[in-house]
């Protein structure tokens, strides 16, 4: 009976729990976490280490097989994996705290703040990120993640701005903010229940946009030997696939497992993104 | 229909309200602009207009989500733009109410649809018996309570929710009952049941409506009085049978020419040419130049130009 | 309808404006400087470089005061000059940026094109159907969540070094003669076409998962509902969608082509194809700042036009806004 | 798209024929937009030899001289040298060379800053005898010096430089250069130059005619895209490091200097400088420890999959070097791989770890930790530092590496703020060892900033003295030997900069298009395209090649 109750009022965790979609990306992206953690401790090398022969395929003592120089593409994309994931969160974070703020102020404060902060958010939103990330970054002396992370963070909100702008702006208009405000209800309980609540989820799947598009920003950097300077990411072991020439020499394991590590891991950031809007917008949910 | 004239229970007096937008070029839209008309108990007052006319405005001004710009609006002889404190709220939104216009948008998807019951209970009603109430509510909007109770918003129909709404309007002893586009969402058998559930209500209870509606066919069914605006104006004013025979404001003639035959729906295509309003429309004010809103009979006044 | 591009152009120009300040301020705020970078790897005879060193730091003004220097950077910027490149000096950084920018726009304007269109009539399909829409969902989502490069490199392993269909690098064989005939252009287009199948395939998918998005979203929303009830038909309702659907993805398009290009750029690179994105690394590797500068300052102004053509073409298709910016409301 | 693609190609019309071509890249970075024998640094390749020629070739392998535009030349007196130009030699443009172009090309240095104005520092007169003759008079004849000078300068035609303003002498394209070379800039176009040959080059009856009618000097990204066309055949000769090459070579039939390892001549020695202004790197036995504690074969098979050889402990090689290559020095103060010396010299030197951190501290107590720094995607270099810093961290060095970006990494070599850092810029094979003592030594280092070597900044004016000497003394003076003995020990005894291998003079070929490649058995010629080196003797392998059937 109790189990009952407790469905009975998270009924979206119910619903998030039993979507197809959500389970199979949190599963996947559960999997990737302790991948990132734990594959560290996994592996007998470590990333920079020559552990074995060079040109080895994917074998059982090499699972992602070696580079040119011997190196284990699995041991690098490991540890990779950790600095991406902390720059997604990092920086996710950062781009989506400044999106909401702005967002949330430009919408429910309107007037001169709004056209202000819009202003604003048209010309980074056109600003063509990536080019003004190279600027910056390229003339970085030393890069670390925290950087890099901040860099990406503070340059990958403006879309979120906007969205979360005319979410506020939306739900603030919305016919039961004002029918809770005839009936009586304090405006700090309209702003939870009302307001707050039903930015809740679309912020948390912005959140999850963020983590991924910052993933994504991060690697293309560290891709143009942007990154940070110390230390391996998956942008960085990719560029040095490309560099030491493994497409043309065939080591196809070197070049494209890492990547795909990545690309699967937002692959299931998209499946969570999407199996929650239909969980949070129940019209999809009935499709 | 109301024969003897009662006090009025609120009177809305030289209302205006300007919207301002834009940072350089500030961009200023008069919504409404010096309306004003009385409201009596027991009455059904249609406010009738095209969309962007400022009826809704005029709506969400009297249930104070918007703050006027000038005027006054005086209930029970009090100004309630002076009402500030929770209390004072409370007390107001007790006896002033609404029905949106959007029955979907007006639950929160996040909670079963009892909330907004709960909501009601909690701030303004004795508890006891609230199950009971309800249900009386609801049986009264021919919704089935068990059928409906506990559900979400999207469970249900756009029919069903309005009239949720209702039946929520109809838990409080209301004096004033704004309805905005009220029977939309409902199909031709519910709607009449519901013009009926309302003006039994208005003449029982002496509830005062405001009955916003683009539909000059049903403000003619349900109202004792009607009001005609255009452009944020007050063009007409008057007992809804005297408005109705005798227009006089060109708006308000075009309005009525442009509906081929009372009791039928509204036939779209016959929709009139918006330039040849405002040319009739600045003719007649020019016309008449230096007269402002004058009664021209006993409970119809007429805006004869707007540059008095 | 004046009124909404004045303001839009007005937004253009204040970011045109904030790129070209910051375009000259990054260099001279940050560690690092030009000349002695464009003559570090020179070893000439003892001494000879400090001589060398007096000469271009005059020449390139940068002796002067900052604020003059600001001033002069804008003045040469209209009159087309962005300076000397040091990694292929002294080619001024104009010529060098517009040969780069056609490759750009025989790459870009295509694969944009295309696969908006195919994305959403993608899109648009499998939103309306089931069976479609399990099956290609996953594969839009692949699409769209890999980087722009490691899909390159995929695609280059695939049809350049696996199957060796087409070249992988340059944008035409070392062995053709440029120029309009027949075996340069088929050449050309076998160099082309794996960059653009990588742009083309990596925006699909978004463009798809949008379309399709939308078009669930129209579906389910009430006048849809209410034309259902009316009994209009299936197809109608669908085109209804479409119609509904197409315009967010217009304003989508114009949001997203600054990351189009940025993935352009890293596209170019895998493929080394020789425009702003490949010029841009070789820059950046070569330390040439005023080059940087130049293509920061081009990709800006590209991204820009870009979005002023789907500012106009939004305007045309969508009544609406042409309505309510020319006051007849 | 039709439109673009006329508007983009229309002004170019780049025809010839492949297999009279010669295809080639590794030298040129980026499009085609600099002529200028002014400005070496920045012209394209081939420039300087192919178009501007220069008084002698100097052939490296067998460390002689190949008199070019002089017939001869000779010290005729202990400050006098004497040039005798070859006759009949014209410019492309008609003009004919003559002694006074030489006169010319060295003056215009004296009154315009250029790159080698310096010689007039010890040069004071030059005289043309007559049309074909000059003799130049110094005041302190720098016979080393001078030695590359004559293989270096380009000399340009005075009938076309004199009208050149002063202010445009740096800053010119050069746009149509008239050499008198073997080969003439026939076109460009971004992603290529093309020379064509000189039909009427004086040297096609002396050397023999360059086989190749064009030279298509491809733009070629980076070692990735010059794999890829190697293995397609679309290039014949590519000078890049390129990783895979020995895995690969044979499968697609490439050609190198040596057929199995190194592979590759060298052509520089890398070095790693310790920052002497540092401490405790000031101590020169923790110098010496750490040039123990490396191991160079282990970035040579690992980093370079041995395409490189471990240098000398003198970072001396080429014969011209070797010359004064001195066993006994290194005999003694030589050094090689072997950390438990390494562990032991440190010990013995009190470099222990005093707080019990793991790593070892300085004498004094102070905590030590050094910052190995190479600029940001150099990639091979990246992982040799790598491999460095590991090896100092076994012996108990606390050493990290680190990739600042280029700028970054120049602007620390030249203030000086760094620990240790590799480089080579100034150790290119020459005809004397001067050029690399004055490079890896350079007294040049009281400055503001260091631009000219010596990024240790290493101070000893017994060195910088003993550099100059050798610069002054004529190469057959037995003098020359002590001297160059006598630096070598000093170095060595100091190890201001630990020379750790040399790197190769990458070359590839394919042999679709031309054979007759040079390589270990056939050494006629040099196989570089690279900027400054074509006097080398690439012109002789242009000479030598043989079409394929």
């Amino acid at each position: 009976m109790a189990a009952r109750e407790f469905w009975k009022r998270h009924e979206n965790l119910y619903f998030a729990l039993t979507n197809k979609k959500v389970l199979i990306g949190i599963s996947i992206f559960t999997l990737m976490i302790l991948l990132a953690i734990f594959g560290p401790a996994l592996t007998p090398y470590s990333y920079d280490e020559f552990a074995g022969e060079g040109y080895l395929p994917p074998s059982k003592d090499h699972l992602f097989g070696t580079t040119l120089m011997g190196k284990d593409v699995f041991t690098r994309t490991v540890y990779g994996l950790r600095s991406t994931f902390a720059v997604g969160f990092i920086a996710g974070t950062i781009a989506t705290l400044i999106g909401c703020i702005i967002g949330f102020l430009a919408g429910y404060y309107g007037k001169w703040i709004d056209e202000a902060l819009m202003m604003i958010t048209n010309i980074f939103l056109v600003f063509p990120l990536l080019a003004l990330l190279i600027i910056l970054a390229a003339y970085l002396p030393y890069r670390g993640i925290m950087t890099i992370s901040i860099i990406v963070g503070m340059t990958a909100w403006p879309w979120t701005a906007r969205a979360v702008r005319s979410q506020t702006l939306s739900i603030k208009n919305q016919g039961y903010v004002n029918l809770s405000r005839i009936s009586g209800i304090s405006v700090f309980r309209i702003l939870r229940e009302d307001i707050a609540a039903n930015m809740f989820s679309y912020v948390f799947m912005v959140y999850i946009l963020q983590f991924s598009g910052t993933i994504l920003a991060a690697v293309g950097l560290e891709f143009l030997g942007l990154g940070p300077t110390q230390g391996v990411s998956l942008g960085l072991v990719m560029q040095n696939a490309v560099n030491w020439n493994a497409i043309q020499l065939g080591l196809w394991w070197w070049a494209i497992l890492p990547g795909l590590v990545l690309t699967i891991l937002v692959v299931s950031l998209y499946f969570i993104n999407t199996g929650l809007d239909e969980v949070f917008n129940p019209r999809l949910r009935e499709m | 229909m109301a024969n003897q004239k009662q006090d009025s229970i609120m009177s809305i007096q030289n209302l205006t309200k300007v919207f301002k937008s834009g940072l350089f070029k500030p961009e200023v839209t008069v919504a409404v602009k010096d309306v004003s008309f009385e409201m009596r108990p027991g009455t059904i007052l249609s406010l009738v207009g095209e969309s962007g006319s400022g009826k809704t405005t005029i709506g969400k001004l009297i249930l104070k989500l918007l703050q006027p710009t000038g005027g006054k609006i005086l209930y029970k002889g009090k100004d309630i733009t002076a009402i500030k404190d929770k209390e004072g709220l409370k007390e107001y939104y007790r006896r002033v109410q609404a029905i949106f216009q959007d029955p979907f948008s007006s639950f929160n998807p996040l909670y079963r649809v009892d909330r907004v019951f709960d909501m009601v209970f909690k701030s303004f009603l004795n508890e006891d018996n609230k199950e009971e109430k309800i249900y009386k509510a609801l049986e009264s909007v021919n919704l089935n309570p068990e059928r409906i109770l506990n559900k979400f918003p999207h469970q249900l129909s756009g029919g069903q929710l309005q009239r949720l709404l209702i039946a929520r309007a109809l838990l409080l002893d209301v004096d004033i009952l704004v309805a905005d586009e009220l029977i939309s969402m409902l199909d031709a058998s519910t709607r009449i049941g519901v013009l009926n559930l309302l003006v039994e209500l208005c003449k029982k209870n002496g509830m005062s409506v405001l009955f916003i509606t683009h539909d000059l066919n049903l403000g003619y069914y349900v109202s004792d009085y009607t009001l005609i605006m255009y452009k944020g104006r007050l063009v007409e004013r008057g007992s809804t049978r005297k408005v109705y025979e005798n227009p006089i404001h060109p708006y308000t003639k075009m309005l009525f020419n442009s509906v081929p035959d009372i009791g039928k729906m509204w036939d779209r295509s016959k929709e009139f040419l918006p330039e040849q309003v405002v040319h009739d429309v600045r003719k007649f004010y020019k016309e008449n130049q230096g007269r402002g809103f004058e009664e021209v009979e006993e409970e119809h006044g007429v805006l004869f130009s707007d540059t008095y | 309808m004046g009124k909404y591009l004045s303001k839009k152009l007005l937004i253009y120009l204040i970011t045109f404006f904030i790129a070209v300040t910051i375009n000259w301020a990054i260099p001279r705020f940050m560690p690092g400087d030009p000349i002695s970078i464009l003559l570090s790897r020179f070893s000439g005879l003892e001494g000879g470089r400090e001589i060398i060193e007096g000469q271009f730091v005059q020449s390139f003004g940068l002796n002067q005061p900052l604020l003059t220097q600001y001033f002069n950077f804008w003045r040469s910027l209209f009159a087309g000059d962005l300076g000397i490149s040091i990694y292929v000096f002294p080619k001024p950084v104009i010529n060098v940026i517009k040969e780069a920018i056609i490759y750009d726009i025989i790459l870009l304007v295509p694969a944009i094109i295309l696969s908006w269109i195919v994305g959403n009539k993608l899109g648009a399909y499998s939103g309306v159907n089931r069976k479609a829409d399990n099956i290609m969902m996953p594969f839009f989502y692949f699409l769209t969540s890999a980087p722009y490069f490691w899909f390159a490199v995929v695609v280059a392993f695939i049809f350049g070094v696996k199957l060796a269909f087409f070249p992988i690098s340059n944008a035409y064989s070392s062995t053709v003669q440029p120029g309009f005939n027949l075996p340069f252009i088929f050449d050309f287009l076998k160099h082309w076409f794996l960059p653009f199948l990588t742009l083309f395939l990596v925006q699909l998918g978004g463009w798809a998962i949008g379309m399709r998005n939308m078009i669930i979203y129209e579906r389910s929303s009430n006048y849809s509902k209410y034309m259902e009830s009316l009994g209009a038909s299936d197809r109608l309702i669908r085109n209804y969608g479409f119609r509904n659907g197409i315009l967010p993805q217009v304003t989508g398009l114009a949001i997203r082509l600054g990351t189009v290009v940025s993935g352009a750029l890293l596209t170019e690179i895998v493929f080394s194809y020789p425009g702003l994105g490949y010029l841009m690394l070789r820059a950046i590797l070569n330390q040439d700042y005023f080059l940087i500068q130049g293509c920061f300052l081009f990709i800006v102004i590209m991204v820009l036009a870009a979005n002023f053509i789907v500012d106009i073409i939004y305007m045309i298709i969508d009544p609406r806004v042409r309505l309510s910016y020319s006051g007849e409301v | 798209m039709a439109v673009i693609l006329v508007f983009a190609f229309a002004t170019v019309s780049l025809a010839y024929e492949r297999s009279e071509t010669l295809v080639y890249g590794g030298g040129l970075w980026g499009a085609p937009s600099n002529w200028n024998p002014l400005t070496p640094w920045a012209e394209v390749t081939g420039t300087g030899g192919l178009v501007y020629e220069k008084l002698f070739h100097y052939y490296p392998l067998s460390n002689e001289y190949q008199p070019w535009l002089a017939e001869s030349g000779e010290w005729v007196t202990d400050n006098t040298y004497l040039i005798t130009l070859r006759k009949g030699i014209k410019w492309t443009d008609g003009e004919e060379f003559n002694a006074e172009d030489v006169k010319f090309t060295f003056e215009i240095a004296k009154d315009n800053p250029l790159h080698y104005s310096n010689i007039w520092d010890w040069l004071t007169d030059i005289e043309v005898v007559d049309s074909h003759k000059l003799m130049f008079i110094f005041d302190n004849p720098h016979y080393q010096e001078w030695k590359q000078i004559l293989y270096d300068l380009r000399i340009i035609p005075e009938h076309i430089w004199s009208k050149i303003p002063a202010d445009e002498l740096l800053t010119t394209a050069n746009e149509n250069p008239v050499g008198t070379g073997p080969y003439m800039a026939d076109s460009w176009a971004q992603d290529r130059m093309i020379w064509v040959r000189n039909e009427d080059w004086w040297g096609n009856e002396v050397f023999g005619k360059p086989a190749p009618k064009n030279l298509v000097n491809l733009v070629v990204s980076g070692n990735n895209v010059a794999l890829g066309m190697l293995m397609k055949r679309e290039l014949d000769l590519s000078n890049f490091f390129i990783p895979g090459v020995p895995k690969i070579k044979d499968t697609f039939g490439l050609t190198t200097w040596y057929k199995g390892a190194p592979y590759m001549l060298s052509e520089n020695v890398a070095l790693l400088f310790l920052n002497t202004t540092k401490k405790p790197l000031d101590d020169v036995k923790l110098r010496r420890a750490m040039a123990f504690a490396i191991n160079p074969e282990m970035i040579s098979e690992k980093v370079f999959e041995e395409q490189v050889q471990v240098a000398d402990p003198t970072g001396l090689f080429g014969k011209a070097w070797m010359e004064y290559h001195s066993e006994d020095v290194v005999d003694e103060y030589g050094f090689s791989y072997d950390p438990a010396k390494a562990k032991e010299m440190l010990e013995q030197a009190g470099y222990v770890d005093a707080d019990g951190d793991g790593w070892r501290d300085a004498p004094d107590g102070t905590e030590m930790r050094f910052e190995i720094i190479v600029p940001n995607g150099w990639t091979d270099w990246m992982e040799s530092i790598k491999i460095i810093a590991n090896n100092l961290q076994e012996v108990g060095i606390n050493a990290v590496p680190g990739f600042p970006d280029y700028s970054i990494y120049m602007d620390k070599i030249q203030q000086g703020t760094f620990d240790m850092v590799i480089n080579n810029f100034g150790s290119s094979r020459s005809a004397t060892p001067f050029t690399y003592w004055n490079w890896v030594a350079s007294d040049e280092i009281n400055g503001e900033i260091v631009t000219d070597g010596n990024y240790s900044r290493y101070d000893d004016p017994e060195l910088f003295n003993l550099i100059d000497e050798f610069n002054v003394l004529q190469s057959d003076d037995p003098r020359a030997m002590e001297v160059a003995a006598e630096i070598q020990k000093k170095l060595l005894q100091a190890m201001p900069s630990i020379p750790l291998w040399y790197n190769g003079l990458w070359a590839q070929s394919t042999s679709q298009y031309w054979t007759n490649w040079p390589t270990e058995n056939n050494p006629e010629g040099y196989p570089c395209t690279w900027a400054g080196k074509w006097q080398y003797g690439s012109i002789e392998m242009l000479i030598n090649l043989k079409p394929a059937q």
